[in-house]
């Protein structure tokens, strides 16, 4: 049994996410990937936004900021500015990093400075009662799309590739031993690297767009996920409503902090 | 002062205990020509958790719409029995689903204890209705409201196809509260 | 196991009832269908199938099933 | 909602009421982004502006979508958004374009606590001096504060018609507790709802200057697309809506935008008066804390006290005449506020020192009870 | 000789800008393409920020909208909206559109909403006086990057594919000829479009960089420019400090206020 | 700027001065979005930080730079943002969080002509009040307005000092004038500039408690890295730092948050008093307008009036007990002001009706002249 | 021009000194040059060499300097 | 009241007058330790079309650092000639660029016409220089900074491998205005 308790802040539990929620299973593979590289709590400096996967923070024993909506790549710029020396790990929701945050997610990534953005993309708004959200489906409905989305859904994988990301990758809470793995490498990465979770909202989610529980979400990402290797041999109308999962972006660029610290480098003497 | 009844119905989220306040207040102000306000918890509270849902009724206007003491409390869970008991007033009505709630708080309320969950369950044949045989217990009980006006401010509410289920278990309720009395 | 000689490891499994929200992921994805849901909760009906695959575990949210490896 | 044969007696909450009284007043546009207490209103509109031809959007932020109910007024559509005190916060930049630029518009805040995040799903009061000056330079604004479901929903209509009669954003100032509660509520007939249109210019006038120092100190407007083609901008501008540096025509401009809001002072100012002509202590309150008031005031009264009641609806343009007439009157005026004093502040500005300010302050997210200010009362009467 | 006059507000000029500015043949290139298109003034609405590029709306005789630094595409948004039948045409700098405002930019193309974006990249914000922007290639000057900047560029035209845009061209001033083209065809366009039009700031940008006259930098332009049919064929380091320009997407997708009507419709009845 | 053998005497801008009384002060990061006309500000310190080892980044708008500024605050260095009207509207947010995550930073705000895009080159005093009540929520704030190039410097370095002291974001109002008029300045020797650092809290002390409820209301601080892990949010929170909505916890902490300036208000404030002691006619004057104001309460005096000038350079909070006791000595106040009159709202309320308050008002971008300031002395004198 | 018979055309070139910012770009970028700065204005020095190409005209950044086609 | 001088320099963008001004106001200041403002006008205004820079000097703190009331206004250009004439006092003194400044106000102020940009193009060889050539000629009109002071400031302030060209544009400004005595 990994033993999750070392990272956890027991007192905060049961987890506030609702039951059948999937944040809980990425958390314990972001923990897994954490111990495996082997960073000390002290060096690492989780921010989150504001959303139900944004509550995250508060659950594990690391420097912990809980910021504003949409804000937390920005604060987590300032942190890493600060003390480079610092694993900064910014977990957020698609609403959070998407649609308020969005410009924070695009820019950070143009700049490849060295945060890991973990983002919880339930196709929803979960805290504030199921708004649709920039990766809501087309057609999909949510509170305020209550007749479905009239709206084409971000590829923000794609967004994250577009800006300027090194590392990208996208897997479902239904691999958590895959995760897992996506996150060490994102950790690893030099870099602005983005892991993807697609993670079920049975609550704000499934109930309005006929999943009734939790394990017909389970298995809809089962059968969704198809691996990046077999999708490239798909054609477009197959990959139609699928997940492509696997590491999208591994690029070694240059890293902002280095650049700048080379610049102070340069300049002091 | 004006006759003012204030109802607090508790348990976990999920209970369908925000939709059994709103037909209490529908009841009392569409059929019953009376005042009512209804308001409940928002936050992660109302999703898991517990849950709160609380009406107040009155003759007069309702000036301060929250309730403070506590006419009558439905208490779904032991939590919630434990966390606002303390808001009853004293010669308030305490109402429990035994099976759920096993430490009853003393005062000197009067306190009901009734299989709600189980009538639900095995009378009407779904748990899911308990909130509404609680609304049967609650309109025999507190007679604010009356009968009438409660069935069909159910009606009005129900899912089209859940009806008969729901009037069914409404009249469970009615009749949990006639064998109490 | 090729090696009928090798040690036999046996699975233990927890529920950490406080924690546990119901909502049945363990034991609808656990391949050997080792976990049934009884009152709500994950319950160890065929403990013999366990292959100690841990993805119940891995697929808790809320860290209330527990997968230890005990040897025999 | 349910609704009865007539469709007039209802049980909803003020969130809904707005939403409704929206609808009634000729909203055709909204834009927001969805935030506790106030995401309904975004949830009814987005459910029933196409069924009236109207259009509904959710945004990428508030920022966006306080752009966008800007960019659809000048289209000609009356257009609202809805948020809460973060939000808010966002939309102040372009707040101030609508102020600067004169494009009618109404925003609704559902106040909840803060600073900050806060108390996102708990009632407050806190954000009545950020409606006055949370943008940046000196601007005119319209504020109001509606204390039941049926107000909401006048109030709402209301909103509309005064921004729409003086092209000014207004701001509806709900909180939580309005917005959240359901109450029994008889909304009223259509014919008896007041709806005021923007003043029009006409198109066909060669001449016409989009920002001209008219004797009413209203521009009448023409919408894009109507066939003058004029310009709009955030930077001081002359008559003609073009950028100018020339100090005396900076002046103009912003004196005639704070005077067109001083000047109908008495029009857009409006209050409910109780039981104050004999009183010693007066309560001055509003939004929901106003209830808590006046079942105080009333029970007070029954013990034969002398107290009244002041209530705003109207915040800004702030009663300062109705409040220094009364401060000459009474002994003590007791402000309750969930919030630090931000009204009370006001009301010993208005009273000049001729009477006693007293303080009831409420910011943990509970309100503030009505026996509280009954003893108050009783403390000081 | 084509008659800008009737397109323009004469009283208003001369023109704002620098002498050398390249944003005046870029306004002209535009009033050619929606004389072509034969638009009457009154069906158009130019929508525009705040910067050098974003004065450009004081001068042509349309309805015209001067508004918040980087909000432009917003308010254009709500102007589309509530009146569908106005040709909206946003003008907007590097700095204006994928700075501040960079998030309403991808969310107007994930939408993919009739507005046609022509977008002054400059490498720089001019209004301002020369502080660096998304766009200033790494190592280059400006008053905030006394050093070089140590920041990546944004590929703003890959950036509006990755978030949906049905319609993206690039050119520069110099070839004004080929510019109203791509202009005409991202006007024509039913859905998101948008023209990235290279312009040279002499005076906030050049004089920095090495590049001493606005002839300098149109022969930079000239030099530099590499029409995508020839890029496809040369190797990465051939493209670098490169300009591809043409028409780099044009697909026929599904545009926003036409599936809101369709809404309305199916709603209505 | 240009410097002598002895490097002190300059002629440099109230911009200039800044960025470099923020690099004495210890400054070693500015995140930042350009903005007329504080841009110089960000422009310095793009050039100066890394020759110190510090960090500068232009981030994509204003609010990053307030985010990102609190993140670095919050990970041990002292942080430093620059903008003008239309940024400082689009920072409020984080302000509020700053203020209530007791983040200490400092935020100027060079201020420009308003409403909305307004004369993004002209001198105005119109965020005052905006730098009250901005950000949503009942929160405290320090603000304070030099007058020179030589205070620009003096209390940049002292805005750190009061931030770091309170664990509190400080305003700091520049305006145009200050911002772009170049000076002659003797910068004090670094041995004389007095520099405050945080109060740090013991990272062995495993009972530490980032928000604890301490005798002085200021918890110690601990930076992210070094040895103490602890939970930051924008939401009411207990002394953990994790959030509650335990309405006493609640009322507890914002309670504090508040008292903390309250209680030190005499440390905080600081004014100017000049010939006040006789004086029949004050002149209330801030920021560049005192300038004036000193010229013609001098001018005054010398023809013989009893005038005095008080120019307070903390604005925030407000200098209510010296205001009143001033009101009760004269007959008249004359508050001029780059405004509509808001910090003379504030004068009324403070002298309670006890004295006659003149308003000067000039919002055309001129700045107020000594004259008309004169004139006014002469006319009530 | 195949046909020597054809109609000559006759470049005619305008500028408006009101608007111009003396940038040269006219002068510098003229396939032919036509044009040479003067005072710092362009001036037409060879006019008979216009091809009435028309890249003067579009490359001002100021609409100050047209060309007409008259037709002899 | 103490002695206070405002100096405007007019013309358009590009004529150095910002730096002119700021050189001004270091010479009163850094090396004559009297005090000075300087200030200029911003915006499109600086990047072409007219351009504005202020300088004042006093022996005292300068209180009000915005020029009202000239003492001396030197225009390079006819707009700004035209613009800025009306603020000059009295006694005021008005230099302006021959050849580009044709139509000259009537006033009181004396009136000093001398070809700055030709000299600077002409004598120095450098137009760039005109905005150096003035400050030459003002430095011997006015009479309120001392030439010593005004050399050290443009020294300290051009750019390195330019001081003799800006050296010789002020010696030929200085001679310039003893011509005109
Ligand atoms: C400025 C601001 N706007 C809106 C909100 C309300 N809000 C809180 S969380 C949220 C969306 C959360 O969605 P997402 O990021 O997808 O996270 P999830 O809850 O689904 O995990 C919103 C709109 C806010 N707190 N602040
Ligand atoms: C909220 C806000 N922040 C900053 C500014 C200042 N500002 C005006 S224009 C501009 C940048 C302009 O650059 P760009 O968009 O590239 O246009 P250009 O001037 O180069 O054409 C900035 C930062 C502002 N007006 N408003
Ligand atoms: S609302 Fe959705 S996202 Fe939020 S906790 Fe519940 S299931 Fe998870
Ligand atoms: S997966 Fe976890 S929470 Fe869900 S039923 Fe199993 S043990 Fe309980
Ligand atoms: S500053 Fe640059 S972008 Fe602005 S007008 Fe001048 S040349 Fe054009
Ligand atoms: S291109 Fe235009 S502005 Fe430039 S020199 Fe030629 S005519 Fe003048």
């Amino acid at each position: 049994m990994f033993d999750y308790g070392a990272y956890l802040r027991k007192d905060k539990f049961p987890l506030i996410w609702c039951s059948g929620c999937g944040d809980g299973i990425a958390l314990k593979a972001m923990l897994r990937a954490i111990d495996r590289i082997g960073l000390s709590k002290d060096e690492i400096v989780m921010v989150s936004g504001i959303g139900c996967s944004s509550r995250l923070p508060g659950y594990v024993d690391f420097n912990t900021l809980h910021t504003t909506h949409g804000r937390a790549i920005a604060f987590a710029t300032g942190v890493k500015m600060a003390k480079p020396e610092l694993t900064v790990i910014v977990v957020t929701g698609d609403g959070d990093a998407t649609a308020i945050g969005g410009n924070h997610y695009i820019h950070a990534a143009r700049r490849n400075i060295d945060l890991t953005v973990i983002l919880f993309n339930n196709w929803i708004y979960g805290m504030t009662g199921g708004q649709v959200s920039p990766t809501t489906p087309f057609g999909k409905r949510a509170s305020t799309a209550p007749y479905g989305s009239t709206e084409n859904a971000f590829n923000i994988s794609g967004l994250a590739e577009a800006a300027g990301a090194s590392f990208v990758a996208r897997e479902t809470v239904f691999r958590p031993q895959v995760l897992d793995k996506f996150i060490e490498k994102a950790i690893r990465k030099k870099g602005f690297s983005v892991v993807e979770v697609f993670t079920p909202c049975p609550t704000t989610y499934g109930r309005r767009n006929k999943m009734r529980s939790v394990i017909e979400m389970m298995n809809w990402l089962k059968d969704h996920a198809v691996p990046k290797s077999r999708a490239e041999k798909m054609d477009p109308q197959e990959l139609e409503e699928k997940i492509i999962t696997g590491v999208l972006v591994d690029l070694d660029l240059p890293e902002y902090t280095e650049e700048y610290q080379k610049l102070i480098d340069r300049v002091k003497s | 002062m004006s006759f003012r009844t204030e109802i607090r119905l508790s348990g976990e989220g999920g209970q369908g205990l925000v939709l059994a306040g709103k037909v209490l207040a529908e009841a009392a102000a569409i059929y019953d020509d009376k005042n009512a306000t209804q308001s409940q918890s928002y936050g992660p509270e109302a999703r898991g958790g517990a849950s709160r849902s609380e009406v107040i009724i009155s003759d007069d206007e309702i000036d301060y719409p929250k309730a403070v003491n506590l006419d009558l409390l439905l208490a779904l869970t032991q939590e919630s029995c434990s966390r606002y008991w303390k808001d009853l007033k004293d010669d308030g009505i305490l109402l429990v689903d035994s099976d759920s709630v096993k430490d009853i708080p003393e005062g000197s309320f009067k306190v009901f204890k009734v299989p709600i969950i189980a009538i639900a369950e095995q009378e009407v044949g779904k748990a899911l209705v308990a909130n509404i045989v609680a609304l049967g217990i609650i309109t025999g009980l507190a007679k604010v409201v009356s009968e009438e006006a409660v069935e069909a401010a159910i009606l009005a509410r129900v899912p089209k196809g859940t009806e008969e289920l729901n009037v069914k278990a409404f009249k469970a309720g009615l009749q949990a509260a006639k064998d109490l009395s | 196991m090729t090696e009928k000689t090798a040690k036999k490891k046996r699975s233990r499994i927890v529920v950490k009832r406080e924690w546990c929200k119901n909502c049945a992921i363990c034991v609808e994805f656990c391949p050997k269908d080792v976990l049934v849901m009884k009152d709500g909760f994950p319950e160890v009906v065929h403990i013999e199938n366990c292959t100690l695959c841990q993805l119940c575990e891995l697929r808790c949210p809320d860290f209330a099933i527990e997968v230890y490896e005990d040897e025999t | 909602m349910v609704t009865k044969e007539k469709n007039r007696i209802r049980v909803m909450t003020g969130n809904e009421a707005c939403a409704e009284g929206a609808l009634a007043a000729g909203c055709r546009f909204f834009a927001g982004y969805p935030i506790t207490p106030s995401s309904e209103i975004a949830e009814i509109l987005s459910r029933e502006l196409p069924k009236v031809g109207g259009k509904f959007i959710q945004m990428e932020d508030e920022i966006a979508a306080m752009g966008a109910v800007i960019g659809a007024s000048l289209a000609g559509s009356k257009s609202l958004t809805a948020t809460s005190g973060p939000g808010f916060s966002l939309k102040q930049e372009n707040i101030g374009y609508a102020s600067m630029a004169e494009v009618p518009c109404v925003i609704v805040n559902v106040m909840r606590g803060g600073p900050s995040t806060g108390l996102p799903t708990l009632p407050s009061q806190s954000d009545v001096m950020q409606a006055r000056w949370g943008t940046h330079g000196d601007h005119p604004i319209i504020a109001l504060a509606p204390s039941s479901v049926r107000e909401s929903f006048d109030w709402t209509v209301r909103a509309f018609n005064l921004s729409e009669t003086y092209r000014v954003p207004v701001v509806l100032l709900l909180d939580e507790i309005v917005g959240h509660t359901s109450e029994k509520v008889v909304l009223p007939d259509t014919s008896e709802i007041q709806i005021v249109e923007r003043q029009k210019g006409d198109p066909k006038n060669k001449d016409y200057l989009p920002y001209k120092q008219t004797e009413s100190d209203i521009p009448p407007m023409i919408s894009f697309g109507e066939g003058i083609r004029f310009h709009v901008t955030g930077l001081c501008h002359d008559e003609t809506g073009f950028p100018t540096n020339d100090s005396q025509k900076i002046d103009l401009l912003l004196r005639r935008l704070n005077r067109k809001i001083e000047r109908y002072r008495d029009q857009i100012t409006d209050n409910q008066r109780d039981q104050l002509d004999d009183a010693d202590v007066a309560v001055f309150a509003y939004g929901s804390t106003s209830r808590s008031a006046r079942w105080a005031v009333r029970r007070a009264r029954e013990e034969g006290l002398r107290v009244g009641l002041f209530r705003p609806i109207v915040l800004w343009p702030f009663p300062e005449d109705e409040v220094f007439s009364i401060a000459q009157k009474v002994h003590h005026i007791i402000v309750p506020e969930m919030n630090l004093g931000q009204m009370a502040h006001e009301v010993e500005w208005a009273s000049r020192g001729s009477t006693d300010v007293i303080r009831i302050n409420r910011i943990d997210g509970d309100p503030v009870r009505p026996q509280v200010i009954l003893e108050k009362i009783k403390e000081v009467a």
